[in-house]
């Protein structure tokens, strides 16, 4: 029986249709009808899926609907399919979709281009949809380049700013750079496979030489770097908070930016079979993860704190990719998902409630006047702290603990990690919500189609992580590999917790002046962090300014105008020069002109006379 | 008489027909020609449905002697290669017609005169099937071209198309003399009996010659490409042309070079061709980086896409010099597609120049508020040229350097960064006229969209949609003629299919047929 | 050898052309004094009209070919196509000159006479088979058009002209004389027949014919403006009247490649081989010269003039191809080229105004805006020129370029063919200044060209298109006659 | 057929020696002088040469031909000479010179 996949995507198609061509005409009303009803029923129709499907893990549904390229042997067909991990993905996203969605009705009341902002993210849906269902690497990356281009969309959404549109420049060029690597993953399974369906990728792998599995998955990981911010293509993520808050919260936090990790899960048998390749995205997200955690230490502007602690989550997601625990990787994606939404549409209100007002210094006490906001951001960054029971705790521990069994030096530094991350997202609660209100203006609660969504994610935060146990779920697909239980890791990575938020709560609730003397203390190294290691600075100076200036004045005026276009121009002033060297043969005079006459017959007679001599 | 002379005698007949109405009469002639266009491009149409797959050797065959000694004939047929692009060349004519309707306001009869007698040679050029025919159309091109961009070009207009002009018939001088060349070896100037004489040995030409003659054809097509370095004529020549000028040149005329490569270089002399390869594919990788930096920096927006399509082309000549299927393949379905989305480019642009008369970037910003469809339209036509999937673009680039990548995985890298640097210009470029605050001039002078640029707008974003989404409607004629012309010069690189096993496309993710 | 003492009727027919011309260019002479004042236009549409009849004997002729008059003539199909050629041209060079000759208020029968005699002359060097025919033909057509370039006698580059023309042509002609002495001395006969079967006999002193030929070759080399010999060129065209300059360019020049062909390949055919590197030499010289010469010239006359000279070039290729396809391009490349060049002429004395004061090329400006029809000519003999498909020029080149390489002239091909694309670059500039330039005040007070300049501009136009479209027509003939009388 | 005896020890080495001589003369007076009229008799010095050529062969081969075409190239020549002096003539009332150097407007 068919599923009619096609219908999940199909649905926020059309709501970008409707709204993308006669939105400017229809009422704001009529707009995100359009738009959070047809998530709605796509979200509905992926239940329905579920609910109807039967064993996803023995019979995966697979629908191949046209041929999209052709050409000699290499065919690539415009196919779906859905096994467990696609369908948790489709869940998490139709379902964390359909929330922001209608968080955005509220929030983008006031904002001009109402109908355009659904219209993006309506395609967004379209595109990440795409991104899951696929059933080859081409139609993956079809919905990967898909998302790149709303996520550039909606961060350039405010397209009078200038710092939002160059913003939403980086983040689709840094994505390219990504792609190129995923475009050349693709073009190496095509020479060795012959074929992008996963299904004939994945079962031929594993006889492939280690060489070559390797190159793929690096090439891979490149690609998922810049999707998923990682090192050394995380740059754009902060930038991209110049986009409206909801968007944040999808694209930058939920769902885009896990792309790479669901990649990296979906390719698991390419991985798996390259260990080289493995340990690259372990150090490569462990890496990320402490150093993201170390610049959201000093943040003042309160999405970016959050921005870097998604990379440095997100980091955590490679980590347990790395060291062979995809679903624990793929759990903390989904707990992830519900508490860095939650925090992102959680700052967006308190944003909100501030007037626009994103930099913490400006804030605090909002307790007082957004009690619903507090208590669903306490939920969210309890989770994010991983203090059980909260969701963040389980699948950030299963993490640890595989982690542990790779190599216990990796454990140490995601614990400590952790602590920071604790750390931060305490310090911005107490900044926000503690203390007196520093700002402007007088702070109010936000509206129910605002906080319904925070308490649905708020009690998601809080049950979803035990509620919803990935690896058992998919352990069909990624058997738990019964690491050596060692008991005294999960204590240590909650107290790490424990501690990083005591220490928040010590600096920024009872000490309040210590935060300075800190500073004061280490000003060098503080420079360093609050200006997020200069690392934009640098690519700046090393990469881009040398790029376009070499191509302005050496490649444009030197090659071209210079070198190439003096050659051409060049023979036409030496044959006119020629000329001018004939002009002066012709003096006009006729003697001269009778002297080349007697030449020629000179040489003529002389020439013949010696050729008629010689022939015969 | 079939439908492909039709085709090719349509648009003569209208230029005709366009001299001899007095000049007084603009609407009319305005209307003869659009009419003429548009009946081409219906007739156009009637050669897909009349294609037969499988059948080998060219279709709409029609052969008469022209000239008795030397035999030349009005030799002319299709095949997969041919179709769409003589397709191409009918689409495109009528919206150039149609952004030119206020835009050409003296001399407007020679305009549309001469815009049909370009179709006419463009369409000849790529149905002539008698060498000496084929050079005949070719040259016939230049002369329309020349005037378009003399008489109705910007400032520099006569240094454009003297240069244009020059750059040209110095190449095409040279493949005559190969075409006369081959005529004294073979005796013919039949395209098919020279390449059977030659495959079957009864020509056999020394490696000098065959080296010589491959060059000969080669330089004429390079510098039509045109190929880095050869390059320098099309900026100038795209920059002072009027747009209509431009989305013919850019859309269909450099497709003649790229489409002489593949229809005479290669299958005429594979051995040549397998030997110059290595430094060719090496050309074309700089073209596709060098053109892609070079566009970067243009301050103007005509010379920007114009060192887009030197970096597009590259791409064709990469695949085509890759001697794979997909390269192949890739190629010419990126020759469509660079017909499309350059060609609404320079459509678009020169929308802009009509509202702001200027074409710096700088002096334009903030039209997304003021004429958001234009934006609209003309980001999606951006992002069809940096090869967005789902758009047209994508298609070509995929297979052109998967086939390189087969040929060559060294080949694929560079040229992929090609596409990196698309992204880093247009987007740059869409940012700095689009976005930002509104200046005060742009505002007073960007009306949005009026029907007739809708009306030329709407198919070719159709085009690259569709083109984009449903490439089975375009891609099988091609790839059958690929696969011809590949085997005919016995020089395909396999593509290696892992034979899977029949279980796994049932259980695991597999697909379902 | 037999002569035969009376020269019967098909004698006469075979001369016809000869006499129409003469005795109505008498005629003229005797008329001139009583109309001149009077009618002076009759004199034109007289001697079109003998010209005409000229053409007609001619093809009669061509109906009882053979030689006659002891052999002095031979009436071929060579010697047919090169007098309807030669009489066609002078028909173009009449119907230009109407015009012209009002406008100076010059002697009208006179002028119409020395044009018929020196086409009479002509006609004698194309159907020749003696040296000394040929002799007296080329002195014939020189003497007369000698007075032709100075005709405006109060004119003073006229005079100059007509002195450089006068002076240099006769010490040429010293040569080629010089050089058919020594031939007689060789091989005791002048008929080229019969020399070409003396210089079988292998007791010939080659040497000497090599410096024979050398002699002719300087002289012939002269008339046809070849490179080292092509100085006067410039100068004479440039000076004689428009209408001359025409004339001369092609008609003159067209008989004198004739004789060229018939000397070189029957008389010296088999010895001729070591040759060839000259002619090679100097074709590409012709073309080279020619064409960058031309490229810095401003006077319209004097640029044409330079690319008579390589056109002169490009014909000198075939020659070395020595073949009959290469004798057949020659004759299909001078019909284009005559064509082309007088309808160019043509359009230079439209606009040159009384006294020929308007020669730049700047004084085309605008030409495309105020006179369409008058510029759309100039362009097809431009683009003629050049050698753009569906041209005569275009299929004068490619034969031409094809002979060239069937005698594996690959080098000498492309060399050529470059130089077509330099020469490129100086027509485009008349094209350019003609239509994108704004209009001048030379196009501005542009009135009408006559009747006559009009025919002399679509004739030509008409039949570079027929040479372009289906050549077939002239070159079928021109190969068939290709053989000469043998 | 019977042409002039051979004059006895003349042989005819000697006059197409002398001729070429003439000729020669001929060729350098013309490139040399400067007198107009001068360079003109030059032209006529070098016509008689080859008729003295013509001659002397005509005179070898025994044949009547030879010298008949002497008087063809007279005939020529005195042609060339009423044509040229009135050209030099008008010239003259032109310019009011007759040297050769002087007639040179006509160049670029």
């Amino acid at each position: 029986m068919t599923q009619n996949l096609w219908i999940i995507p199909i649905l926020p198609f059309l709501g970008f249709l409707v709204n993308g061509i006669f939105g400017r005409k229809l009422p704001k009303m009529i707009v995100s009808l359009v738009a959070v009803v047809s998530v709605l029923l796509s979200f509905g129709w992926v239940m329905k899926v579920y609910l109807t499907a039967g064993d996803l893990a023995a019979n995966p549904v697979t629908e191949h609907y046209f041929t999209w390229i052709r050409s000699g042997a290499f065919n690539v067909g415009w196919d779906y399919t859905v096994d467990k991990l696609t369908m948790i993905m489709l869940m998490i996203v139709t379902g964390i979709g359909s929330l922001i969605h209608i968080y955005s009705v509220g929030y983008m009341e006031h904002e001009g281009g109402y109908y355009r902002f659904f219209a993006y993210l309506n395609l967004f849906m379209f595109f990440m949809l795409n991104l899951v269902l696929a059933a080859n690497y081409l139609l993956l990356f079809l919905g990967w380049e898909g998302v790149g281009l709303c996520s550039y969309l909606l961060v350039g959404f405010y397209i009078v700013k200038h710092s939002a549109t160059t913003a939403g420049n980086k983040a689709f060029i840094v994505n390219r750079i990504g792609d190129f690597g995923f475009s050349l993953a693709m073009f190496l399974i095509v020479v060795n496979f012959g074929t992008l369906d996963f299904g004939h990728v994945f079962a031929a792998a594993p006889g492939r030489p280690t060489g070559t599995l390797t190159a793929i998955a690096l090439l891979l990981l490149l690609g998922a770097t810049g999707k998923s911010a990682q090192i050394p293509l995380y740059v754009w993520l902060p930038d991209a908070m110049e986009g409206p808050t909801p968007v944040s919260a999808l694209i930058h936090a939920a769902t885009m930016v896990t792309a790479g990790v669901y990649m990296c899960t979906r390719s698991a048998v390419i991985f798996t079979h390259a260990p080289a390749a493995m340990e690259t995205v372990a150090i490569i997200g462990l890496v990320t993860a402490a150093f993201a955690a170390t610049i959201g230490l000093a943040q003042n502007d309160i999405k970016k704190v959050y921005a870097y602690s998604t990379i440095s989550q997100l980091g955590y997601m490679f980590l347990g990719v790395g060291v062979g625990a995809f679903s624990a990787g793929i759990w903390h994606l989904m707990t992830h998902a519900f508490f860095k939404a939650l925090l992102f549409l959680g700052a967006g209100s308190v944003i909100h409630a501030c007037h626009g007002e994103q930099d913490m210094r400006h804030m605090g006490g909002l307790r007082k006047y957004a009690p619903i906001t507090f208590y669903t951001l306490c939920c969210a960054s309890l989770a994010i702290a991983g203090i059980p029971p909260f969701a963040g705790f389980w699948s950030k521990d299963a993490i640890l603990a595989a982690s542990y069994a790779h190599a216990p030096w990796m454990y140490w530094i995601g614990t400590i990690t952790a602590g920071m991350t604790a750390f931060y997202v305490w310090r911005a609660m107490f900044m926000t919500f503690f203390g007196e209100y520093r700002g402007h203006g007088h702070p109010h609660e936000s509206p129910v189609s605002m906080w319904g969504p925070l308490a649905v994610l708020a009690a998601l935060s809080v049950v979803g992580g035990f509620l919803f146990n990935v690896p058992k779920i998919l352990n069909s697909m990624f058997p738990i590999e019964e690491a050596a239980e060692v008991p005294w890791l999960v204590y240590v990575s909650v107290l790490a917790g424990v501690l990083g938020i005591g220490l928040a709560a010590y600096m920024y609730v009872v000490n309040l002046d210590l935060p300075e003397r800190i500073t004061k203390a280490i000003g060098g190294l503080y420079t360093l962090v609050y200006n997020k290691y200069f690392i934009d600075e640098v690519y700046d100076a090393t990469v881009v300014h040398p790029l376009v200036e070499g191509s302005r004045s050496v490649l444009w005026r030197g090659v071209d105008q210079g070198f190439i276009d003096g050659i051409v121009n060049g023979v036409g002033q030496e044959s006119k020069a020629v000329g001018g060297v004939l002009r002066l043969m012709q003096s006009g005079n006729i003697r001269s002109y009778a002297t080349w006459v007697v030449l020629g017959s000179v040489a003529l007679v002389i020439a013949l006379g010696i050729a008629g001599g010689v022939s015969r | 008489m079939n439908l492909l002379d039709l085709v090719i005698a349509l648009p003569g007949i209208g230029f005709i027909l366009a001299l001899i109405i007095p000049r007084a009469q603009e609407k009319a002639i305005r209307l003869l020609t659009l009419v003429f266009s548009l009946a081409t491009f219906v007739v156009s149409l009637g050669l897909v449905a009349g294609y037969q797959f499988g059948k080998a050797g060219q279709q709409f065959v029609s052969d008469t002697v022209w000239i008795s000694s030397p035999e030349i004939h009005w030799h002319v047929g299709i095949d997969g290669l041919s179709l769409w692009l003589i397709v191409l060349s009918a689409f495109l004519t009528p919206i150039a017609i149609g952004i030119s309707w206020r835009y050409i306001a003296h001399r407007t009869k020679e305009f549309y005169a001469f815009l049909l007698l370009l179709e006419c040679g463009l369409v000849g050029v790529f149905a002539a099937w008698d060498l000496f025919l084929f050079y005949v159309f070719w040259e016939i091109v230049l002369v329309p071209m020349y005037f378009l961009i003399g008489i109705w070009g910007h400032d520099r207009r006569i240094y454009a198309a003297v240069k244009f002009f020059l750059y040209t018939f110095a190449g095409s001088v040279l493949m005559l003399a190969a075409i006369i060349y081959l005529y004294t070896l073979s005796g013919t100037f039949d395209y098919a009996a020279i390449l059977d004489q030659l495959s079957a040995g009864r020509i056999i030409l020394s490696h000098s010659q065959e080296t010589l003659l491959f060059l000969a054809f080669f330089i004429a097509f390079a510098i039509k490409v045109p190929l880095f370095p050869l390059h320098t004529w099309l900026p100038d020549a795209h920059v002072e042309a009027p747009s209509a000028g431009s989305v013919m040149l850019a859309s269909v005329m450099l497709k003649m070079g790229t489409y002489g490569l593949l229809r005479f270089c290669v299958p005429m002399f594979p051995n040549a061709a397998r030997d110059n390869a290595g430094w060719i594919n090496i050309l074309a990788i700089i073209g596709i980086i060098y053109g892609a930096l070079v566009a970067m920096v243009q301050p103007n927006l005509k010379k920007l896409v114009a060192y887009s399509s030197v970096s597009h082309l590259g791409f064709v000549v990469l695949g085509i010099f890759s001697f794979t299927q997909l390269g192949l393949d890739g190629a010419v379905y990126q020759m469509l597609n660079h017909g499309i989305s350059t060609g609404a480019l320079f459509v678009l642009v020169g929308f802009l120049y009509e509202r702001r008369h200027s074409l710096a970037i700088s002096d334009f910003g903030g039209v997304a508020t003021v004429a958001p469809w234009l934006s609209t339209v003309f980001v999606i036509t951006t992002l069809a040229s940096i090869g967005l999937p789902m758009l047209n673009n994508f298609v070509g680039e995929f297979l052109v350097l998967q086939g390189a990548a087969q040929a060559n995985f060294t080949w694929s890298i560079f040229a992929a960064i090609g596409v990196i640097l698309s992204a880093c210009y247009m987007l740059w470029m869409v940012q700095r006229v689009f976005f930002g605050s509104t200046h005060e001039d742009v505002a007073h002078h960007m009306p949005d969209f009026n029907a007739r640029e809708w009306a030329c707008m709407i198919p070719l974003v159709a085009m690259m949609v569709w083109m984009g989404v449903y490439t089975q409607s375009f891609l099988p004629h091609i790839s059958e003629t690929n696969a011809r012309i590949l085997d005919q010069s016995r020089m395909n690189v396999p593509l290696r299919v892992s034979l899977p096993g029949s279980t796994i496309s049932h259980g695991g993710i597999g697909r379902a047929r | 050898m037999h002569a035969n003492f009376f020269p019967g009727a098909d004698d006469y027919l075979r001369f016809s052309p000869e006499l129409i011309l003469t005795i109505g260019g008498t005629l003229m002479m005797v008329l001139d004094p009583l109309f001149a004042r009077k009618l002076p236009r009759m004199f034109g549409h007289l001697s079109i009209l003998l010209l005409a009849l000229g053409i007609i004997g001619a093809c009669a002729a061509y109906t009882v070919p053979g030689y006659s008059f002891s052999n002095l003539l031979v009436v071929d199909g060579f010697g047919a196509f090169f007098r309807v050629m030669v009489l066609s041209i002078g028909i173009l060079a009449v119907l230009s000159s109407y015009k012209y000759l009002d406008r100076e208020a010059a002697e009208t029968g006179e002028y119409h006479a020395l044009l018929l005699f020196s086409i009479v002359g002509q006609c004698v060097m194309v159907t020749a088979n003696d040296l000394i025919m040929i002799f007296i033909g080329l002195e014939i057509s020189s003497i007369a058009s000698y007075i032709l370039t100075g005709y405006l006698r109060n004119d003073k580059r006229n005079n100059e002209a007509a002195l450089k023309y006068f002076l240099l042509g006769s010490f040429a002609t010293g040569f080629l004389l010089y050089g058919i002495a020594v031939i007689y001395g060789i091989t005791a006969t002048t008929k080229l027949d019969e020399i070409r079967a003396a210089l079988n006999n292998p007791s010939t002193p080659l040497a000497m014919v090599g410096v024979a030929a050398a002699l002719m070759i300087v002289g012939l080399g002269f008339k046809v403006s070849a490179a080292p010999f092509q100085m006067w060129a410039p100068d004479v065209y440039q000076g004689a009247p428009a209408p001359v300059s025409a004339f001369m360019a092609t008609g003159p020049k067209a008989a004198a490649f004739a004789i060229f062909l018939r000397i070189f390949m029957t008389s010296f055919e088999q010895v001729a081989g070591g040759w060839e590197p000259l002619i090679w030499i100097s074709a590409l010289l012709s073309m080279t010269i020619g064409n960058f010469a031309a490229i810095r010239q401003d006077n319209l006359k004097r640029l044409l003039a330079y690319s008579s000279v390589a056109h002169a070039g490009y014909i000198l290729v075939a020659l070395a191809s020595r073949s009959g396809d290469g004798t057949a391009a020659v004759m299909f490349y001078l019909a284009a080229y005559a064509l082309m060049n007088i309808g160019a002429f043509a359009v230079i004395i439209h606009i040159a105004g009384k006294g020929e004061r308007h020669l730049r090329i700047e004084d085309l400006a605008g030409l495309g805006q105020r006179q369409p029809l008058t510029a759309a000519m100039l362009t097809i003999f431009l683009l003629s020129f050049i050698g753009v498909p569906l041209t005569g020029g275009f299929f004068g080149k490619f034969y031409i370029f094809r002979a060239a390489l069937e005698s594996h002239l690959v080098w000498l091909t492309v060399l050529g063919l470059l130089n077509s694309a330099v020469a490129a670059y100086y027509y485009l500039k008349l094209l350019v200044v003609m239509y994108f330039d704004e209009p001048g005040e030379v196009a501005n007070s542009l009135g009408s060209p006559g009747a006559g300049l009009q025919a002399a501009l679509i004739i030509p136009a008409i039949g570079t298109f027929i040479l372009g479209i289906v050549p077939g027509v002239v070159l079928n003939f021109a190969r068939n006659s290709s053989a000469f009388g043998r | 057929m019977n042409g002039l005896p051979v004059p006895n020890g003349v042989p005819i080495s000697w006059f197409l020696l002398l001729s070429a001589v003439l000729f020669a003369l001929g060729v350098a007076g013309f490139i040399i002088r400067r007198n107009i009229l001068t360079v003109f008799m030059c032209i006529e010095l070098m016509l008689n040469a080859v008729n003295l050529t013509f001659i002397a062969f005509a005179n070898q081969h025994r044949q009547v031909s030879g010298q008949i075409f002497t008087f063809f190239v007279m005939v020529v020549a005195a042609a060339e000479a009423a044509v040229g002096l009135a050209i030099i003539l008008t010239v003259f009332k032109n310019r009011e010179t007759l040297n050769i150097d002087e007639v040179n407007t006509l160049r670029n």
